[in-house]
């Protein structure tokens, strides 16, 4: 029976989707479809997924079946298992809040020379190419679904085309998706080769040598760390994630990410099966250095969407930190620990998926209401869309890994599992793992520091523009989208002992191990090894914050009913005698990371130019100064500029050979039959 | 050497004629690679189709394969008679028959030709089965042809000699056909001989647009499309 | 293991909190009190504190014109985030139920979580200094924290054990074992801790020199009993730091349980070794000056470094197998 | 036999017609109709063929392989056409070219369908080669049409190079011949495949790797395996755009059809033993098919013609193929055939488009081709959608092929999948850095929509989007069999 409601819910929301796309594509000019009838599918598509997943997740078995698509001899094999249905309910969460988001937002669209059909076509496909990704179960399908997720992705980022930038964006992600499907595509064909057969089923079957697992594993690193916004492979994501339209930017940072993780999980830990510790080192490794790498180039950012699409970087980071540990505790032995890793690493996908999506579309409502980027020009927005404000600073709080939200339970989980790095033999990995935490404990501390940059920078203060100034609320609709993200944020930072029982079934699934001991002691109380060694109650910390605010409550009672306490008052702030408070008076985004850039100097490369007009009169009395402050991602000296230049090179050299002249045709002609004549007699 | 045996001696007559032909076909070959002048190119050309026809009538005669002898006339109507008239007239009409086709290094491509000569004969030696017959040293010599023919092409600027130089390879491949296999079916000839006919005419044709677009024949002047950065 | 749910083991929690929360002023005092000693000035009362926190409660709030709800709230978000933390800390009993509350590391994060909103207060207005305190701040604490961090992982492997009562009491039951580690970490906290109570050599609580300022640079624009909650929370860290080292690596003298003599037993202890640890901090004080901003990140990452070089001679040396 | 006789027919007396005609706007139409009745029999032949089995006499010898290309062939001879009609007339329009130009345009069209078509159901191996010649001889004075000075020159090159390589193929038939002559009895029968492959494994070796060699060097010129690809790029570039399309999608499969009638042949042989490896000739055909792959990714980073960029994108989809069917093996070759169908209806809707684009913008200079989406929607996404479908990205059919073609390199030979995926993503960052310009972005002042039709496109794009989903039976059934005559086995 409840295998039978996940099929049918599933379907139910492929069904929906296709409509919606059917929908888009009749769109034409009636733009109010979209609102009323592209998007609400898309919702309900959400819904359904969401339920889908639900009933799997809650401990109905999945199910199993083929479509007659694809190959004669390989028809596209769907599987819902526990890490689908987890996966799937983040994308059925992400789809529903853009849903919600989406038709507030898209007003900005109607009209400007952009077909809104396209945007609702391209956004079913794109979460059609992501259900498809989790639900496949042979590498044919996986891919074709992994590469419709790329494309339709694509076209959303290059949807505002009219921007050079947004242009040049889309190529590389483009570019760089391809590379990494083609990864993926041998990391597939390995066990393909050995095993003769597409189905994953086959690919569990077979036992891969060493060398060819970790090579395999290697390709599957590259490939989906690609997608994933992986170190040093990163570099389309801060440029193509901040061009999308907001609520896509939400889906593709908050969901396309996450199935990127969901393709590595499945390929590491149920696919090839046999972990070797040694993976879980490069894991620690590079998902430190990710992490460390996104929050600090995060700091620098002065573009709001481009700041966040960096720290998603940090947190891919972080989730690949979750993923080492899990790896490197299975290979060394010990499964339950391993399993508590990837329920870490896995809570953190999906605080990430809650976060990131809120952030995102509380960046898109700011770039609706202000049309700006850049968070020179903002401040004092907490004014003029209070809701969008507490949304956002949750959002905030939650990615600064702070109490009671969702960001702090995952992080944690991850300490805890790290800690347990002593009952290793090896030293070396013992030291490893402790400083792989250190590196996290930093990059929380710095992620903190970036992000209250970031909503003090935007929200607080006084705005630095006239449009800022003028700027008001988002519809209810794209507030109801936050709301919602903001209220599981805090859902799930709070029920965390539920939350890691479930994803505990879902991790036994693919181990073998079950940890029931993180949640022996109720809902109330998280404790991932045993109550003596660490526990955590969410709800108690939301208690105590909540006693705070109330004692605020009740001091405001007192106040405004009572009047037992003096009214506030009001009156102008120090202006330094400068006279009043001016806008230019307040710290920019640049001078508060001034410090923190001085310290981590050599990880960027920073472009600084300083402009300054000197009065005639006075020699030394500037009237005008001016600084500008550009961030270069190493990544792009070190790696890519080179290859790039390698392939201009080769080409040029292979352009010699069009000559132009014909005789010189004929020589290849006739040298080439010379030589091969030679070669075989 | 004590098992050398002068194999060419038990040849009949006809084999030995026919030999002795093809290494004419081979000297004209030379002779076309070394010519200079457009006309004499044009007329050493037609001359080795005239070396063809004879060699394919000896060959019908010594096989008693008599439709070799329409061959022979197809070649004859062909190659000595209306290519040969064509490129004169076409030459004359443009001005050109007299001009001098300058050859760089004549002696170097002279000297790469004769070890082109003797790379053929090694590439056909391994080829065992027919080993006892005239056959192999037929298609060693025809090779030898083909390959010269390239040469001209790749050593020859003007358009109207890199023509010759293409039929001529045409006249080896024909060659080779004739001696050693005594002949294609008439189906695949017929159709061999439509399109020499047609390739004569359109390069007819060309000749005047080249000119008309580069107001030469050179075809070292057919530069524009190129891929190298000037 | 304690019973999560006794009530009547809550009521003393509640009690202990309470009693955190009176002492935090005093023992900020003494602390005032021995350094004017030590500087040859007249001390004032030890109950000063007390006496500024009733004085500013009783005055009128004035905020600043385009001060934000945010700004209002966080005061109280502050000193609940702190006394939330503090509350966790023993301070006369080992086992208690909130300890299962939240671990060491929960508790890095609740101070983490009130220097955010202290951070983002002081950015509220929009005044320069409260930018550039806050900047400062989460400079600072980005150094910090991950040291703290360091420490708590590295007392924790010792002990096997992030939960509080758990470490105190493996403390005390191999009390005269030298760990090198342990004393790494010791020094590593001590330096943490001063950072982030914004003490000197890197910040001098007594100063409003907006060059070298960095916590009293936030607080600028907050007035009446919102300062005082602001005070309080300050004095409230600084106590419930000192308390968390005396716990971590001096714990002799606190009572197993909540019996009558352990409980006597415990007071005296912990009031001695807070004198004593209140002495040692103003005997610092006077006799460092404060450093150049730009050496603070030095002074952090030094910290850093022996909390690191704590945890891996805990590897290497003491626990090889 | 009554439907092959048609379906031969039809273009050869059309071509007849055409050259007769002088209505350019009525030979137009006609050229349509023309080529939809010959896409009409050779449907009916294909359904022949695929109920009563293989056609085998002393002319044509029909079997799964050739007889959907000669179905593929036509229904993109009749596509074409339809797009050929306006788009020709707006070049006739605009005065680029003359009516006189016109009627041979429409003639050689037909002549050059009839040349492909009898290369593709012939028996013999001579005509075969008659028929490549003749394609080469219908085409060139296609590629001149313009009669400027580069059209002219790449004629020359075309001209001249093909008639060289092909005048190399020669050479090889006459030693296959040669070979045949003693084994196969009857001299009618020596060049007749079907003849040829029963006796295949009594075939003189050595003689077969030197023809070989011969044919592959001859057929290879005009497959476009580097080097000997330098005439392709000039002449898909500079001849009307519906040439490009089919030369494209077409003449470029027939001669690797004939590389592989061929290759089958010299593997018999060569199995039989003799000094050569047996695989002498997947060993090749693999060098050079590889080498083409990735050198012509390459140069697609430099171009500045929007025609040659995809004329050099046909040379690495061509290296692609030979290196397959050199690679043989059922999947390998199931792969490549399923990728020389979806190349030849992506290409040649991409030529379509890029025409169109080109017409649209007035220049075929890839800087000054700006915005099309922006100027005319359709050709925009056409084109866009085409290059992506080519690129291999999914749901299309040219991202099974390549799967196909990965996996089975990667089983037997698997350090050649690292030179295959370089080569995969420099093509694909070369053809995308030019594509991206072109069709996003503003656009240009002054440019107004062109009469442009659709359908073609949309219906080639239709029917590699729908292999790409599920490969029909009666189509894989195809391919299967044709995989079994190929590589020996097949895979359903």
């Amino acid at each position: 029976m409840s295998e039978f409601s996940s099929t049918l819910l599933t379907a139910v929301s492929f069904g929906l989707l296709f409509a919606a796309a059917l929908a888009s594509m009749l769109v034409g000019r009636r733009r109010l479809w979209i609102t009323w009838l592209v998007f609400p599918l898309m919702g309900f598509a959400g819904l359904a997924a969401l339920l889908a997943a639900g009933v799997v997740l809650l401990g109905n078995p999945g199910f199993d079946s083929t479509l007659p698509l694809g190959l004669p001899w390989l028809p596209w094999h769907l599987r819902m298992d526990g890490l689908s249905a987890f996966f799937l309910a983040l994308i059925g969460i992400g789809t529903i809040t853009s849903s919600l988001f989406g038709p507030g937002y898209v007003r900005e669209y109607l009209r400007g020379p952009y077909p809104l059909g396209l945007l609702g076509l391209m956004t079913s496909l794109f979460i059609i190419g992501m259900e498809l990704v989790v639900l496949a179960d042979d590498a044919f399908s996986f891919m074709i679904a992994w590469e419709l997720m790329s494309v339709s992705s694509y076209f959303l980022v290059a949807y505002q085309h009219h921007q050079p930038a947004n242009r040049r964006a889309a190529f590389l992600y483009l570019l760089m998706a391809q590379i990494g499907a083609v990864l993926i595509l041998l990391s597939f064909g390995i066990f393909a080769s050995f095993g003769g057969a597409f189905t994953f089923d086959a690919f569990r079957a077979i036992q891969l040598s060493p060398i060819w697992a970790s090579v395999a594993f290697g390709l599957g690193l590259l490939g989906f760390g690609m997608k994933a916004g992986m170190f040093p492979v990163h570099a389309w994501l801060p440029e193509a994630h901040p061009v999308a339209p907001s609520h896509i930017s939400a889906l593709m940072s908050g969901v396309m990410l996450k199935v990127a993780i969901y393709g590595f999980v499945r390929l590491t830990f149920d696919l090839i099966g046999t972990l070797y510790w040694s993976w879980g080192v490069v894991l620690l490794i590079v998902g430190s250095v990710t992490a460390l790498f996104g929050v600090l180039y995060a700091l620098m950012q002065n573009d709001v969407k481009r700041l966040l699409a960096y720290s998603s970087v940090e947190n891919i980071g972080i989730i690949f930190i979750g993923l080492g540990l899990a790896v490197l505790f299975i290979g060394a032995g010990y499964p339950k620990l391993g399993s508590l890793g990837l329920i870490a690493a896995l809570y953190h996908a999906l605080s990430h998926a809650l976060f990131k999506s809120l952030l995102f579309l509380g960046a898109g409502t700011i770039l609706q209401q202000t049309h700006e980027h850049d968070m020179g020009k903002m401040g004092g927005l907490i004014r003029r869309m209070p809701w969008t404000a507490l949304f956002f600073l949750i959002g905030c709080i939650s990615i600064s890994a702070l109490p009671p939200f969702t960001g702090f339970v995952s992080e944690w989980l991850t300490f805890q599992t790290a800690l347990q790095a002593t009952i290793l033999e090896s030293g070396v990995l013992r030291a490893v793992v402790p400083i792989t935490a250190a590196m996290l404990a930093l990059t929380g501390a710095l992620a903190a520091t970036c992000f209250v940059k970031l909503y003090g920078i935007v929200f607080l203060g006084q705005p630095r523009s006239r449009r800022v100034k003028h700027a008001r609320e988002g519809t209810s609709g794209m507030l109801w989208g936050q709301g919602l993200l903001a209220g599981l944020c805090l859902l799930f930072g709070i029920l965390g002992a539920p939350t890691v029982a479930i994803l505990s079934r879902v991790v036994a699934g693919l181990t073998g191990s079950h940890v029931t001991s993180a949640t022996a002691h109720g809902w109330l109380w998280l404790t991932p090894v045993a109550p003596e060694v660490a526990s955590y109650s969410g709800p108690m910390v939301l208690f105590g914050v909540t006693l705070a605010l109330l004692a605020w409550g009740a001091v405001y009672l007192l106040l405004c009913k009572h009047r037992r306490l003096k009214p506030i008052q009001r009156g102008p702030a120090w202006g330094c005698g400068f006279g009043r408070l001016t806008p230019n008076m307040q710290y920019t985004g640049t001078a508060f990371v001034m410090p923190i850039q001085q310290i981590f100097r050599p990880v960027w490369r920073v472009h600084e130019e300083q402009q300054r007009e000197l009065s005639t009169e006075l020699r030394s009395h500037p009237t005008q100064l001016g600084y500008q402050l550009q961030i270069e991602d190493i990544t792009w000296r070190w790696l890519y500029q080179p290859v790039v230049k390698l392939i201009q090179a080769s080409a040029r050299k292979v352009g010699l050979l069009q000559t132009g002249n014909l005789r010189h045709y004929l020589t290849y002609s006739f040298v080439t039959l010379v030589v091969l004549l030679w070669l075989i007699s | 050497m004590s098992g050398f045996l002068d194999t060419y001696a038990y040849l009949t007559l006809t084999e030995q004629a026919i030999l002795t032909l093809a290494a004419m076909v081979l000297v004209s070959s030379f002779a076309l690679l070394a010519q200079s002048r457009v006309v004499a190119t044009i007329r050493l050309f037609a001359l080795q189709g005239f070396l063809l026809v004879v060699v394919t009538a000896l060959v019908a005669l010594n096989t008693q394969e008599y439709h070799l002898f329409y061959s022979a006339g197809l070649t004859l109507l062909l190659k000595v008679w209306f290519v040969p008239w064509l490129l004169t007239r076409q030459a004359r009409r443009l001005g050109i028959l007299r001009d001098l086709d300058s050859l760089l290094r004549p002696g170097v491509v002279l000297i790469a030709a004769g070890a082109l000569v003797i790379f053929c004969y090694s590439v056909a030696l391994p080829i065992q089965r027919f080993a006892e017959s005239i056959t192999r040293d037929a298609i060693a010599i025809s090779l030898a042809v083909v390959m010269l023919s390239m040469l001209m092409l790749i050593t020859r600027r003007k358009a109207i000699t890199q023509v010759v130089g293409f039929m001529s390879m045409e006249n080896g491949l024909f060659f080779g056909a004739v001696t050693a296999t005594q002949g294609m079916p008439m189906v695949v000839e017929l159709g061999v001989a439509f399109d020499v006919l047609i390739a004569a005419v359109v390069f007819g044709v060309f000749f005047f647009h080249i000119r008309d677009s580069i107001e030469s024949l050179d075809v070292d002047m057919l530069n524009q499309l190129t891929e190298v950065d000037e | 293991m304690v019973d999560f749910l006794n009530p009547a083991d809550w009521v003393f929690v509640w009690l202990q909190t309470l009693l955190f929360v009176l002492l935090a002023p005093l023992f900020s005092g003494w602390i005032k009190w021995l350094k004017c000693l030590l500087q040859n000035r007249r001390p004032p009362s030890l109950l000063q504190p007390y006496r500024d926190l009733l004085r500013l409660v009783r005055k009128d709030v004035l905020l600043a014109d385009n001060a934000s709800v945010l700004f209002r709230g966080a005061p109280y978000i502050i000193c609940g985030c702190t006394v939330l933390a503090a509350s966790v800390v023993p301070l006369l009993v080992l086992h208690q139920p909130i300890s299962a509350m939240a671990d060491v590391i929960v508790l890095v994060g609740l101070f983490a979580l009130a220097r955010f909103f202290l951070a983002l207060a002081g950015m509220d207005v929009g005044t320069a200094f409260g930018g550039m305190g806050s900047s400062r701040e989460m400079t600072v604490s980005a150094l910090a924290e991950p040291a703290m961090l360091m420490v708590v992982f590295t007392l924790s492997m010792v002990a096997s054990s992030t939960n509080l009562s758990t470490l105190v009491e493996h403390g005390l039951q191999q009390q005269s074992v030298l760990r090198p580690s342990i004393l790494f970490a010791l020094i590593a906290l001590i330096m943490v801790a001063i950072a982030e109570n914004a003490r000197i050599p890197v910040d001098n609580p007594a100063t409003h020199l907006e060059l070298t300022m960095i916590h009293e640079a936030m607080i600028l624009e907050y007035s009446g009993r919102h300062l005082a909650m602001m005070e309080l929370a300050s004095q409230l860290k600084l106590t419930t730091y000192a308390v968390l080292i005396i716990d971590l690596f001096f714990p002799w003298g606190i009572a197993q349980s909540a019996s009558a003599a352990g409980l006597g037993m415990a007071v005296v202890a912990i009031a001695v070794k807070l004198s004593l640890l209140g002495l040692l901090l103003a005997l610092g004080e006077t006799a460092v000056a404060k450093m150049r901003l730009f050496k603070a990140p030095t002074f952090l990452a030094m910290s850093f470094a022996l909390a690191m070089i704590g945890m891996l001679s805990f590897v290497i040396l003491e626990s090889s197998k | 036999m009554s439907a092959l006789f048609w379906t031969l027919l039809t273009p050869l007396a059309g071509g007849l017609l055409l050259a007769l005609i002088p209505g350019t706007r009525l030979a137009a139409r006609l050229n349509i109709l023309i080529s939809l009745a010959g896409f009409l029999f050779s449907i009916w032949l294909a359904n022949a063929v695929l109920r009563q089995g293989a056609l085998d006499n002393q002319y044509f010898y029909i079997d799964a392989f050739n007889v959907y290309l000669v179905a593929l062939t036509n229904l993109v001879s009749f596509t074409t056409s339809v797009f050929s009609r306006t788009y020709m007339l707006h070049e006739f329009e605009i005065g680029r070219v003359s009516e006189r130009q016109m009627r041979l345009y429409h003639a050689s069209f037909q002549a050059f369908m009839f040349t492909m078509l009898l290369a593709l159901t012939t028996n013999n191996l001579g005509v075969l080669w008659v028929a490549l010649e003749g394609a080469t001889l219908a085409t060139v004075l296609l590629v001149s049409l313009y009669r400027t000075p580069a059209s002219v020159e790449a004629a020359w090159k075309y001209f001249i190079l093909c008639g060289v390589g092909i005048a190399q193929a020669l050479f090889g038939t006459v030693l296959i011949y040669l070979a045949a002559a003693k084994v196969v009895d009857g001299p009618d029968q020596a060049l007749l495949w079907s003849s040829l492959i029963r006796h295949a494994t009594e075939l003189e070796p050595t003689v077969m790797g030197i023809a070989f060699v011969f044919l592959l060097v001859g057929y290879g010129t005009k497959i476009g395996l580097v080097p000997l690809h330098n005439w392709l790029p000039d002449a898909h570039s500079e001849g009307p755009t519906p040439m490009s399309a089919v030369l494209s999608g077409l003449l470029l499969n027939v001669a690797l059809y004939a590389v592989v009638r061929v290759k089958v042949l010299v593997d018999g042989a060569l199995a039989g033993g003799g000094e050569h490896a047996p695989q002498l000739a997947g060993y090749l055909m693999m060098s050079f098919g590889l080498l083409s792959f990735i050198v012509a990714g390459l140069f697609l980073h430099r171009q500045r013609d929007i025609k040659r960029l995809f004329s050099y994108s046909s040379i690495e989809h061509m290296g692609l193929m030979t290196f397959a069917f050199g690679l043989g093996g059922p999947l390998a070759t199931f792969g490549a055939l399923l990728h020389m169908t979806v190349h030849s209806l992506t290409k040649s809707a991409i030529f379509v488009t890029v025409g169109q684009a080109s017409q649209l913008s007035g220049t075929q200079s890839i800087d000054h081709i700006r915005g099309v989406i922006q100027t005319q929607p359709a050709v925009g996404w056409g084109l866009l959608i085409g290059t992506l479908a080519i690129a291999g990205f999914p749901p299309f059919g040219v991202f099974t092929s390549e799967f196909l073609l990965l996996s089975a390199t990667m089983q037997t030979l698997p350090w050649l999948t690292i030179p295959l995926l370089v080569g995969l993503g420099i093509a694909f960052a070369g053809l995308f850095r030019h594509l991206h310009p072109m069709v996003f972005g503003n656009r240009p002042e002054g440019l107004m929509p062109i009469k442009a039709t659709v359908w073609p496109v949309v219906l080639h794009l239709a029917l590699v989007l729908w292999l790409g989903l599920s490969i029909p039976d009666f189509l894989a059934h195809w391919f299967d069999q044709a995989t079994i005559l190929i590589s020996g086995s097949g895979l359903l």
